[in-house]
C-alpha cells in the first residue's frame, strides 16, 4: 500500500458503508424472520409444536458466516485506520497544544494561532500534547481524532483537498466549558497561508517588547531602526555584524539565537564596531525564560506599543482566556472586565489589586483559601506577570484607568457564548 | 389450586409466624434469597426511577441549542450522576441481585444461596455505596463532575466531590463480587440431585458466567478507584503526567473491569431471554449448547478486548490492531445467540403474551445496539465517532434496549410467581408498544447526530443538530409514558391484580412447580431435575 | 463435568468427605520441611541479586518468587489436595491476571 | 471473610472453602492492578527504578520475608495442631503467628519512617522534585505496600478472632474450616509479599 495514494476519508467511508450495508442486511432479515415466525407459527395457526433440539449444520453456518463477515470488517477497519495514521512524507508539521478550554497551534516558522490555517491539498501532520487534561482534537470533516495527553506527544495527519473553513471540537471531556472548546481548520490557497505565516499578528503586543522595555534594553537601543548608544534592534535577527575582537582583529557574527544570547548575556567575544563597550553584562539579571521572550520579539518583532495588549496576548497564550471571559460573563472564573480594583473571592475579602494577582497567579487555591480548578502559575516571568496585570488593570472596575477602546471589541476575546465562532486571536 | 393450604397467608414476603423477627428488622436483616431479591429490586427500580429523570432533564435541557435551563456545571453533574447511578447502582446489580437471587436457588433445587449471611450483607454493601454516592451530590464542593468513568488527569484535578464517590463505586464494587462469589459456590455446591450440568437452566448458566466476571474483573475497579482516592487525598502522583505518571494506564485499569463489566450487564438479561422464548414457544431452546457455552465465551473473551474504548487515546498502534482483532472475535458468541434464539421461534406454538413481547424488543433493540457496536470496534470508523453521540446511541441501545427490556422481561414473566398476581396484559401491550417506539424515536436520531460530529458531553451544541436532538428529546417523552404505564400496570397489577396461578406460562423449569406467591420455605424435599425446556406434559394453568 | 453434589450424597452429604477431605493433616515435618525450602529459596534470590546478571537478574528474581509462591499455594494452602474444580478456579484467576497485564503490555511494549 | 467462614443451614466445607477461595481471587486481582501498574512503569523508567530500588533497605526486606515465610508456616501448623487435638499448641502458634505480623508491621513503621525523614512523602516538594520516574517508583512504594500492611493487619485481626473462636470451642478439630480459611487468607498475605520482596528491594 502506498499511503501517500489512500485518500482516508475515502477509506473511512468505505469501511462504514461496508459495515452498515451487512448490518442493514441482517438486521432486516432478523426483524422479519421474527415477525414472521410470530404469525405464521401462532397457536392459533400452529397449536402443535415441533420437538427439534438443535442442527448441526445450521449452528455451523451461523458461527462460519458471521465469523466471515467480521473478519472482513476488521480487515476492511484496520486498513482505513491505517490510512488515518500513515502521514504521507512531504507533510508539513504542526504543533499543537490544549488546554483549558482553548487551542494553540505552533507552525513550523513559530507562528501561534488559535485557529489551525492550512494551506489546501497539502498534508498536514500534527503533533498533539496539553498542558493540564485530557482533550480530543476533533475534526469530523477529515474523519480524525486524536486525544491530546498531557506529558505525551500523539500524532494524526489530515489533508484538506478543498478550501473551506471546517470545525473542530475537542472529544473529550476536559471540565466546565469541555462543550465550548470549539474552534477550526481554515483551508487556504498556499499564497494566503504563506501571507498568514508571514502575517505580524494582529495589533497584539509581544511580552519580549515588554522586557525590552523592563530591563532597560530600550534606554540604548531603538526599535525604529536608528542607531542610538547601541545599534538598532530593528531586524537584528539574521543581522551580519562586524565584531571587534579585543586582538583588535575583525570577524563576522550572524545573529542567531545563540549569537544574541552571548550579546546579551556574554561573555561577548568582541564590541559591534563603530560601538563603545558600554553595555553590560546580563547575567543572572536575566533569567532564562525571558530570554527566550525576548528573542522571540526579536526574531518576529511586534508592532503593536500598547501596553495592555501585550497582557492579553500572555493571557491568550497561557489559556487565561479559556476561563476569564473579557466582556463580563462567567466561565470557569470570574470575568476579568471590572474584576481589577473590585473586591476578591478570597476568603478573607481582599481587593484584587496588583500584589493580590500576583499571589493569585503563584498559588490560586492558597491565596483565595478554598480549593479551585484554576491552576498556579509558576512559571511565568516578573515580565508577564506584570504586562497581565497591566491587562487586568486596563479591564478593571476603576473607569479611569480603562483605555479607550475597550479590549473586549478585540477579535478573538473568548466570550465563551458563541460556539463555532471559531476565530480566536491569533498572535504572534 | 391446593383448597386446604392458601398460599397468599405464607407468603414469603407475609411475616414468617415460625421465626423470631418481624416488621423491618425481618426485610433489612432477612437472609432469605427471596427477600433479599425484592430489597434489591425495589431499591434498583428506585434508583433507576431517579436516574431516568435525570436523563429526562438532560434532554430537556438539549432540546434546543444554548444555555437554557442548566449552568455548564450543573449539565456536567447531571450526566455524571446519570451515568454512574444507572452503571453502577441499576444495570450492574439490575437482574442478577433481584432476578438472579429469587430465582437461582428455585432453579437448581435449592432452599438458599450458598451465603445467606453473606448474601445480606452484600445488600448492606449496596445500601451503603448507593447512600454515599447521594451523599457525593449534597456534600463538599458540589456533585461530582467527571463523567462515570473519572478519567484521569481530571478527576484529580477537580475539585468537586470526586472522592466520595469513588469510594462509593469501590463498596458497590465489593457488594457485586460478594454477589458474584455467592452464585458461583451456590450453582456448585446446591444443585439438587440428578440436577447435572446439562440441565442447568440458561439462566443459571448465563449467572454463572456473570458471576465469574463480577469475581474476577470487578476487584480491578475497586483498586482503580482506591487509587483515585490516594492521588486525591495523598498525592501519590501515579497519573500525574508532571512526575512520568501515564494517564493511559489509568484508562487501561478503568476498561480491564468496565468493558467486561458490560458482559456483567447483558449476560443475565441474555439468561432471561433465553428462558422466556422457549417457554411462549412451547418448544425445546435451540442448540442448549451453544447458547451455555457462548455465555462462557463471551465472560471469556470479553475480557480480552478492553482498550476498543481507547482506540483514539494515544495508544500505539499494534494495541490497536489487537484490540481491535480481539473485539469482533467477541461479536461472535452473540450472534450464536441471536440467530438460536430465532431458531427456538422457528415452528413453535407461539403465544405472544407481554414476557415474550418484552423479549422480542430486547432481540431488536439489542442487535441495532450490537451492530453498530461493529462500527465501533472497527478502528478506522471508531476513530470518527468515538465520544460522539453514536457511541451514546450505542451503548443506550444494548443497555436500555438490552438489559433494560430484558429486566422489564423479567419483571413480567416472574412477577405472578412472586406476588401470587397477574397484571392486565393489554396494558402491558400498550406500555411495551409505547416504549419501544419511543426508545427509537429517542436514541436512533444520536446515531446521525454522532456520524455528522456531534460530540458528547456537551451543554450545548451547533445549531446545526437542533433539529435531531429536538426529534429525539420528544422521544424521551413517548419513552417516559410508556415507563410510568408499565411501571403502574404492574404495580397494580401485583398489588391488586386477579390470583395467579401456579404456572401460567406453562414454564417447565422448577419455579413453576412451586406455590404462587411464593413461600418461605420453597422446597420441603428434594425435587426431582426436570429437563427444563421439555414442554410435554407441562400446559399453561387456566 | 462431575456432579458434586451427588458425590457428596453418596457419601452423606453434610461434611463433604470427598476428594480432598479424605487425607489427613499435613504433617508437622513435612510443613517444616516446605518452611525450610522457601527459606533457601529466599537466600537464593537475595544472594543472586547481588550478582549483576543483567536482564536475567529479573527472570531469576521472579521465578525464585513463582517457585516459592508454589509451595504456599500447593502446600500451606492445601492447593495440591483440593479437587479439580478448585484447582482450575486457581489457574483461571492467574491466567485472567496475566492476560490483564500481557495485553497492556501490547500497549505500553510498543509505546515506551 | 467472617460470613465465609461460617457455614450456613448446613455445614458445607466444600463451598466454605470454594467462596474462600475465590475471596482471595478478588485480593490477588486487586493486587493484580497495582502489579500492571509496576510492570508497565518499569517498562518505562527501568533506570529510576533501579535507583529507586537502590535506596530500600534489603536487610529489612529480607527480614520480613523471613517472619512473613515464618508465620505462614506457624499457621498452617495450627491446623496440623487442631485436627490432632493439640489445643494448647494451636493457640501458641497463632499467637506467634500474630506476632510475627506485629514484627512485620514494626519493621514496615521503621522503614517508612526513615523515607519519610529522607522528605520521600507523597505530594511533598522534595517528591515532586525527583528526576522523571523515582517519585513513580516511590509512589507505587508506598501504595503496594501500603496496601498490603492493610491487609497484614487485617490477616492479624482475623487470626485472634479465630484464637477467641478456639477457645469458646466453635471451632474444634472436627469442625476447623474457619481456621482453614483464615489460613488461607494469611498465606496470601504472605504469597503477595513474596512478590514484593524481589519487585522492589531486589531488582535494582
Ligand atoms: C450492555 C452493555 C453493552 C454491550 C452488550 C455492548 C456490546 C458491544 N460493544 Fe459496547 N459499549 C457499552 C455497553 C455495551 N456494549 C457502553 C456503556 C459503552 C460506552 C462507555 C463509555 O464510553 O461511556 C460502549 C462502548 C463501546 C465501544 C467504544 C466506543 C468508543 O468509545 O469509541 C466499542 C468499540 O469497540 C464497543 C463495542 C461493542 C461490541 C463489539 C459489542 C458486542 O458485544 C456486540 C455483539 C452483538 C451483536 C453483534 C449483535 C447481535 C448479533 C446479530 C444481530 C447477528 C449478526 C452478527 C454478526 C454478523 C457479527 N462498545
Ligand atoms: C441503564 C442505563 C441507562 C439508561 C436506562 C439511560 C436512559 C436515558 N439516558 Fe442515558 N446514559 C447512560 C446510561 C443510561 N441512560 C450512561 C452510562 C451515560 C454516560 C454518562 C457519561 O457520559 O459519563 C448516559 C448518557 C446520556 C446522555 C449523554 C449526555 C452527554 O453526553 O452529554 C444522554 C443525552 O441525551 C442520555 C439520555 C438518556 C435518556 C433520555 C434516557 C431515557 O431513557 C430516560 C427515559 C425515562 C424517563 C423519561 C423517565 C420515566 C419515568 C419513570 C421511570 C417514572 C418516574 C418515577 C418517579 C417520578 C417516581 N444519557
Ligand atoms: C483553568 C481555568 C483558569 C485559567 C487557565 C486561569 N484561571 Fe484565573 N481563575 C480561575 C478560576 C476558576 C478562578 C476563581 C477561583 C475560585 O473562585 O475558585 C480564578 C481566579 C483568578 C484571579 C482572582 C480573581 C478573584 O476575584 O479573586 C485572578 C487575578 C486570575 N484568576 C488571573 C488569571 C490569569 C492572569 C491567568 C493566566 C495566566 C489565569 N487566571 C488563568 C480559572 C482559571
Ligand atoms: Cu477540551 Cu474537552
Ligand atoms: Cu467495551
Amino acid at each position: 500500500m502506498e499511503p501517500k495514494l489512500v485518500n482516508a476519508v475515502q477509506a473511512v467511508d468505505n469501511t462504514f458503508l461496508f459495515i452498515f450495508g451487512v448490518s442493514a442486511l441482517l438486521l432486516v432479515g432478523i426483524t422479519a424472520a421474527m415477525i414472521w415466525f410470530v404469525i405464521r407459527y401462532s397457536r392459533k395457526r400452529n397449536p402443535n409444536p415441533a420437538t427439534f433440539h438443535g442442527n448441526l449444520l445450521a449452528e455451523v453456518i451461523w458461527i462460519v458466516v458471521p465469523t466471515l463477515l467480521v473478519m472482513g470488517m476488521f480487515y476492511s477497519g484496520w486498513h482505513s485506520y491505517r490510512a488515518l495514521r500513515e502521514a504521507p512524507p512531504d507533510a508539513m508539521l504542526v504543533k499543537l497544544t490544549a488546554r483549558m478550554w482553548s487551542w494553540d497551534f505552533e507552525y513550523e516558522n513559530g507562528k501561534h494561532s488559535s485557529v489551525l490555517v492550512v494551506p489546501v491539498g497539502k498534508p498536514v501532520k500534527l503533533a498533539l500534547t496539553s498542558a493540564d487534561v485530557l482533550h480530543g482534537f476533533f475534526a469530523p470533516a477529515f474523519r480524525i481524532k486524536i486525544d491530546t495527553v498531557p506529558g505525551m506527544t500523539t500524532y494524526g495527519w489530515f489533508r484538506a483537498d478543498k478550501p473551506g473553513e471546517f470545525v473542530v471540537f475537542c472529544s473529550v471531556y476536559c471540565g466546565l466549558q469541555h462543550a465550548k472548546m470549539i474552534t477550526s481548520i481554515k483551508a487556504v490557497s498556499q499564497e494566503e497561508y504563506e501571507r498568514f505565516l508571514a502575517e505580524k499578528g494582529s495589533g497584539l503586543g509581544h511580552p519580549g517588547k515588554a522586557l525590552l522595555d523592563s530591563k532597560g534594553c530600550l534606554s540604548c537601543h531603538t526599535l525604529d531602526g536608528t542607531p542610538s548608544m547601541g545599534p538598532s534592534l530593528k531586524d537584528v535577527w539574521g543581522r551580519e555584524a562586524v565584531l571587534v575582537t579585543p586582538d583588535k582583529k575583525e570577524k563576522k557574527l550572524k545573529y542567531d539565537a545563540a549569537s544574541l544570547k552571548m550579546m546579551i548575556m556574554g561573555p561577548r567575544t568582541g564590541v559591534v564596531k563603530g560601538f563603545e563597550p558600554m553595555m553590560p553584562a546580563y547575567q543572572g539579571q536575566i533569567t532564562e525564560d525571558e530570554l527566550t521572550l525576548m528573542l522571540d520579539f526579536l526574531e518576529r518583532g511586534d508592532s503593536s506599543v500598547d501596553g495592555p495588549e501585550a497582557g492579553r496576548a500572555v493571557a491568550d497564550a497561557q489559556g487565561c482566556l479559556g476561563c476569564h471571559s473579557t466582556d463580563g460573563s462567567d466561565i470557569a472564573g470570574p470575568s476579568f472586565k471590572g474584576l481589577f480594583g473590585g473586591k476578591g473571592l478570597a476568603k478573607d475579602g481582599a481587593k484584587v489589586d496588583a500584589a493580590y494577582v500576583e499571589a493569585v497567579l503563584k498559588d490560586p487555591a492558597g491565596r483565595i483559601g478554598k480549593p479551585t480548578s484554576m491552576p498556579a502559575y509558576p512559571g511565568l516571568s516578573d515580565a508577564e506577570r506584570g504586562v497581565l496585570i497591566k491587562f487586568l488593570e486596563s479591564l478593571g472596575g476603576t473607569p479611569h484607568t480603562a483605555p479607550a477602546g475597550s479590549p473586549a471589541d478585540v477579535p478573538g476575546a473568548h466570550d465563551g457564548t458563541a460556539p463555532g465562532k471559531g476565530h480566536g486571536g491569533e498572535r504572534q | 389450586m391446593d383448597h386446604t393450604h392458601d398460599p397468599q397467608a405464607t407468603a414469603f414476603y407475609k411475616p414468617d409466624e415460625t421465626g423470631g423477627k418481624s416488621g423491618l428488622a425481618s426485610w433489612i436483616f432477612s437472609t432469605d434469597h427471596k427477600r433479599i431479591g425484592l430489597l434489591y429490586l425495589s431499591l434498583i427500580l428506585l434508583m433507576f426511577c431517579a436516574a431516568t429523570v435525570l436523563g429526562l432533564i438532560i434532554k430537556l435541557k438539549l432540546m434546543t441549542p444554548g444555555s437554557t435551563l442548566l449552568s455548564p456545571q450543573q449539565y456536567n453533574a447531571m450526566f455524571t450522576l446519570h451515568g454512574v447511578i444507572m452503571i453502577f447502582l441499576v444495570v450492574i446489580p439490575s437482574v442478577p441481585a433481584s432476578f438472579g437471587n429469587i430465582f437461582l436457588p428455585l432453579h437448581i433445587g435449592a432452599n438458599d444461596v450458598s451465603f445467606p449471611r453473606l448474601n445480606n450483607f452484600s445488600w448492606w454493601l449496596y445500601v451503603i455505596g448507593a447512600l454515599l454516592a447521594l451523599t457525593s451530590i449534597f456534600t463538599g464542593d458540589g456533585a461530582p463532575d467527571t463523567g462515570w468513568t473519572f478519567y484521569v488527569p481530571f478527576s484529580e484535578r477537580t475539585t468537586t466531590n470526586v472522592s466520595v464517590a469513588v469510594i462509593a463505586v469501590f463498596i458497590l464494587g465489593f457488594s457485586s463480587i460478594l454477589t458474584g462469589l455467592n452464585f458461583i459456590t451456590t450453582i456448585h455446591r446446591l444443585r439438587a440431585p440428578g440436577m447435572t450440568w446439562k440441565k442447568l437452566p440458561l439462566f443459571a448458566w448465563s449467572l454463572y458466567a456473570t458471576g465469574w466476571i463480577q469475581v474476577l474483573a470487578t476487584p480491578i475497579l475497586g483498586i482503580t478507584a482506591l487509587l483515585i482516592f490516594a492521588e486525591r487525598v495523598l498525592k501519590l502522583g501515579l497519573f500525574n503526567p508532571a512526575q512520568g505518571g501515564d494517564p493511559l494506564l489509568y484508562q487501561h485499569l478503568f476498561w480491564i473491569y468496565s468493558h467486561p463489566a458490560v458482559y456483567i450487564m447483558i449476560l443475565p438479561a441474555m439468561g432471561v431471554i433465553s428462558e422466556i422464548i422457549p417457554v411462549f414457544s412451547r418448544k425445546p431452546i435451540f442448540g442448549y449448547n451453544m447458547i451455555a457455552f457462548s455465555s462462557l465465551a463471551i465472560a471469556f473473551a470479553g475480557s480480552l478486548v478492553w482498550a476498543h474504548h481507547m482506540f483514539t487515546s494515544g495508544m500505539s498502534d499494534t494495541a490497536v490492531l489487537v484490540f481491535s482483532f480481539l473485539t469482533f472475535v467477541v461479536a461472535i458468541p452473540s450472534a450464536i445467540k441471536v440467530f438460536n434464539w430465532l431458531s427456538t421461534l422457528y415452528k413453535g406454538s407461539i403465544s405472544l403474551d407481554p414476557p415474550l413481547l418484552f423479549a422480542l424488543g430486547f432481540i431488536l433493540m439489542f442487535s441495532i445496539g450490537g451492530l453498530t457496536g461493529l462500527v465501533l470496534g472497527s478502528a478506522g470508523t471508531d476513530i470518527h465517532v468515538h465520544d460522539t453521540y453514536f457511541v451514546v446511541a450505542h451503548f443506550h441501545y444494548v443497555i436500555f434496549g438490552g438489559t433494560g427490556l430484558g429486566m422489564f422481561a423479567a419483571m413480567h414473566y416472574w412477577a405472578p410467581k412472586v406476588f401470587g398476581r397477574m397484571y392486565d396484559h393489554a396494558k402491558a401491550a400498550w406500555s411495551f408498544w409505547l416504549i419501544i417506539l419511543g426508545m427509537n424515536v429517542l436514541y436512533f436520531p444520536m446515531f446521525i447526530m454522532g456520524l455528522q460530529g456531534m460530540p458528547r458531553r456537551y451543554y450545548d451544541y451547533l445549531p446545526q443538530y437542533a433539529p435531531l436532538q429536538m426529534v429525539s428529546t420528544w422521544g424521551s417523552w413517548f419513552l417516559a409514558a410508556g415507563l410510568i404505564l408499565m411501571f403502574w400496570n404492574l404495580y397494580q397489577g401485583c398489588r391488586y391484580g386477579p390470583p395467579a396461578t401456579k404456572n401460567p406460562w406453562g414454564g417447565a423449569t422448577l419455579e413453576w412447580t412451586l406455590p404462587s406467591p411464593l413461600q418461605h420455605e420453597a422446597f420441603h424435599h428434594d425435587p426431582v431435575a426436570p429437563e427444563p425446556y421439555d414442554y410435554k406434559g407441562v400446559n399453561p394453568d387456566g | 463435568m462431575t456432579d458434586t453434589r451427588e458425590t457428596t450424597q453418596a457419601t452423606g452429604q453434610d461434611h463433604g468427605h470427598d476428594h480432598g477431605q479424605d487425607h489427613g493433616p499435613l504433617s508437622y515435618r513435612f510443613l517444616t520441611l516446605i518452611w525450610a525450602g522457601l527459606m533457601v529459596l529466599t537466600a537464593i534470590t537475595v544472594a543472586v541479586s547481588k550478582v549483576d546478571l543483567g536482564f536475567m537478574n529479573v527472570a531469576v528474581a521472579l521465578g525464585v518468587a513463582s517457585i516459592k509462591a508454589s509451595l504456599v499455594i500447593f502446600f500451606f494452602m492445601h492447593l495440591k489436595y483440593e479437587n479439580w474444580i478448585i484447582k482450575g478456579m486457581v489457574l483461571t484467576a492467574f491466567v485472567i491476571l496475566a492476560i490483564a497485564i500481557g495485553l497492556t503490555f501490547v500497549d505500553v511494549g510498543y509505546r515506551y | 471473610m467472617a460470613e465465609v467462614a461460617a457455614p450456613l443451614v448446613h455445614k458445607d466445607y466444600h463451598a466454605s472453602k470454594m467462596g474462600m477461595w475465590l475471596f482471595l481471587f478478588t485480593e490477588i486481582l486487586l493486587f493484580g492492578g497495582l502489579f500492571l501498574l509496576y510492570a508497565s512503569y518499569r517498562a518505562k523508567f527501568p533506570q529510576a527504578f533501579h535507583e529507586g530500588g537502590k535506596t530500600l533497605d534489603v536487610f529489612i526486606g529480607g527480614l520480613n520475608t523471613v517472619v512473613l515465610i515464618t508465620s505462614s508456616l506457624t499457621v498452617a501448623l495450627s491446623i496440623t495442631a487442631l485436627r490432632r487435638g493439640a489445643l494448647v499448641f494451636c493457640q501458641c502458634l497463632l499467637a506467634f503467628t500474630v506476632a510475627c505480623a506485629g514484627t512485620f508491621m514494626v519493621n514496615k513503621f521503621i522503614e517508612w519512617s526513615a523515607k519519610f525523614h529522607h522528605g520521600l512523602i507523597p505530594g511533598s516538594e522534595h517528591m515532586a522534585q525527583l528526576p522523571q520516574g523515582q517519585s513513580v517508583f516511590y509512589g507505587l512504594y508506598f501504595a503496594m505496600t501500603g496496601l498490603h500492611g492493610i491487609h497484614v493487619i487485617i490477616g492479624a485481626s482475623v487470626i485472634l478472632w479465630v484464637m477467641l473462636l478456639i477457645k469458646q470451642g466453635k471451632v474444634t478439630g472436627e469442625d476447623y474450616v474457619v481456621l482453614e480459611n483464615a489460613g488461607l487468607y494469611w498465606h496470601i498475605v504472605d504469597l503477595v509479599w513474596i512478590y514484593l520482596f524481589p519487585l522492589f528491594y531486589l531488582i535494582s
